[in-house]
């Protein structure tokens, strides 16, 4: 991924006013295929777009979208809030003892999933323009009746009789409940949310700082804050996450702790 | 032979072979014999269909599929001398409808269940047909007659229903939590919902034995560990 | 050569065209592919079932029907290079969405996959309904669960994904190569990290069995050697 770093301190180029502007978020899945799709206007190849100028267009068409007081879904804001910082960690030299992931190295790992989004939708389209069953080539057509096995008469697997009892049931419950509204997300919702789109590859990271901005209320804000200190404390004490505080009241860090997530042993 | 008529041979050996191996997968894939006009359409212009078949049919004889006419027809078969290899267990195997598939899952979690009790949480009325076939694939039996009013009998499940759905008892079935966690069941269902403890054992304590001439499942299945 | 020696020559290729004639029609009769150890039931005793399939492929290379290897199985499937002439209108009953599509690509390219480790490739929660339909498809399957907190399910493509796909087996997916080679197979940053490549065989050492109640496809898929 060597050949990027030159793109990645390029001034942004300006989006073209009216392009970006105008893309239906509801069109999109998700905000990996939000970037895919800005990445692809920058150029064909994604080894060679600017990272930095990719971040500069997804801020701004979120900011309109925001202006537009259009409604967003949450990872399309906790998106916004990683490229905000990654755009910072790009903007400023990385001092020396500076624990922080690098942002070249947050830089490489959007391109990397950008890519790798990519590709897995080059094998889907490769995988349906095989030649396909009952498309382009054939079985027998009249297969003669033959029983290898010995099979009985009658038919049905586990998996219809639980699904036939679990819909019965549920259509015997009063229809008249509603979805839940929800109106705050927590942080600890937030970082699953990250994780989805980033990985598990991070470090330390001072997400709070970033993710406040595009919280949208700041009633929101606090019962996040609350409720996410509370949340990564537990994770602490199962052993999942690591917390790091440089100074009173300074930005809380929060990193899964080495290890996590490998062997049953390492998890305990 | 002058050489022109040589390198015509060669090409109309090849258009020969590409015309059969077109028969070969239009006769394999079709679900009905087909008419010599009908898989012309297929060939290149000029083909002799029914010259081709006949080079076709004598290619399969004597070979575990032959090329055999019907009526008007041509098809393949298997070789007549092979059919014992076909006759082995003519069962055929039928999916349970979707009537049949609920009514067994009420009887299996909520036995000993009467045909009321069924009806009950499918909403809807159980045929007796319903009922009958599933006693009669071997996966239901009468277990004995409820003591209520009207003495309905009450159903519940054989061996043969844990064999089938490789259970080993009815513990075996998930309850609420493992449906829910399996997404099979809404996580927002009221906290009120519960999922019964099915039990097959011996007669509860509300139930008589069948009467005498109630028709079921051989009874030496109830006793049994 | 010594007398006794051609005698058994000629009745030892006598038997193996009675054999290859039963294969033929086997495999001819079944629209699903079987699997060696269902033929060779059928077989003479100590017949070496996988030889006499290499012999019939070789003999049906090239025509209009081919002998093809779906996974550990075996069918007759029309040869590739008619598609073009056999293709029936399109009758594609089942479009898949974007998003069943995508998840059926990154499950055969990283399975053992985990839902997480879906989202993870798409950026994206994934619909419940999105993984049934794919098991619904019959495409995919639940295989075991991963030994991590929370013990995922891990999920795999089928033999019949194979077949619909028309692949002999994960090796074939079209692309493995060049993903492989860029390190898009891995759930990281290629650093030095091994690339994993599909895998559909048994529980590796990271997965446990699946629970007793889990449910999905038929379990004698997964443990039958």
């Amino acid at each position: 991924m060597s050949d990027t770093s030159s793109g990645w301190f390029e001034a942004p180029e300006r989006a073209a006013e009216g392009e970006v502007m105008y893309v239906d978020v509801g069109g999109y899945e998700g905000p990996l295929d939000l970037l895919l799709e800005l990445a692809r206007r920058q150029k064909v190849d994604l080894s060679g777009i600017s990272v930095l100028a990719l971040a500069e267009q997804y801020l701004a068409f979120i900011e309109t979208v925001r202006e537009k007081r259009i409604e967003i879904a949450a990872d399309y804001l906790v998106m916004a809030a990683w490229l905000a910082y990654l755009k910072s960690r790009l903007m400023v030299p990385q001092a020396p003892g500076d624990e922080e992931p690098s942002g070249e190295m947050m830089a490489a790992l959007l391109q990397f999933r950008l890519k790798r989004l990519e590709a897995m939708r080059g094998a889907a389209s490769a995988l349906m323009h095989r030649p396909r069953l009952g498309l382009a080539v054939y079985q027998r057509g009249a297969p003669e009746p033959i029983t290898i096995r010995k099979r009985s008469l009658w038919e049905a697997s586990l998996y219809d009789l639980l699904k036939a009892y679990a819909t019965q049931r549920e259509r015997s419950v009063p229809a008249d409940y509603q979805l839940r509204e929800r109106t705050v997300w927590s942080l600890q919702e937030a970082r699953e949310i990250l994780q989805r789109l980033i990985g598990d590859s991070l470090d330390w990271v001072p997400m709070q700082t970033y993710l406040a901005r595009y919280l949208p209320t700041p009633e929101q804000r606090v019962t996040a804050m609350a409720s996410t200190f509370a949340s990564s404390l537990e994770l602490v004490r199962q052993g999942h996450v690591e917390l790091r505080q440089t100074l009173a009241f300074g930005p809380l860090f929060v990193r899964r702790r080495a290890g996590d997530g490998g062997g049953p042993e390492d998890a305990n | 032979m002058p050489e022109g008529e040589i390198l015509y041979d060669i090409e109309h050996a090849e258009v020969v072979e590409r015309n059969l191996r077109i028969l070969e997968a239009l006769l394999f894939a079709s679900a009905e014999p087909l008419a010599p006009a009908e898989i012309g359409a297929y060939l290149g212009e000029g083909a002799d269909v029914e010259a081709l078949l006949a080079l076709l049919a004598e290619r399969y004889a004597g070979r575990g599929v032959n090329l055999v006419r019907r009526g008007d027809k041509y098809a393949f078969r298997t070789a007549e001398d092979l059919g014992f290899l076909l006759r082995r267990e003519e069962t055929e195997s039928r999916t349970l409808s979707r009537a049949a598939l609920e009514t067994l899952a009420i009887i299996a979690y909520h036995q000993p269940a009467t045909r009321a009790e069924v009806e009950e949480v499918r909403g809807v009325a159980t045929g007796k047909g319903t009922l009958d076939l599933l006693m009669e694939a071997g996966w239901v039996r009468m277990r004995g007659r409820r003591r209520t009013p009207g003495r309905p009998v009450t159903y519940g499940t054989t061996e043969a229903f844990l064999d089938h759905f490789g259970l080993e008892s009815l513990a075996d079935l998930p309850g609420l939590e493992e449906l829910k966690g399996a997404g099979l069941l809404s996580s927002r269902l009221p906290a009120t919902m519960q999922i019964p403890l099915p039990f097959d054992g011996p007669l509860r304590d509300d139930e008589d034995p069948l009467d005498p001439d109630d028709l079921g499942e051989a009874p030496e299945h109830e006793d049994e560990p």
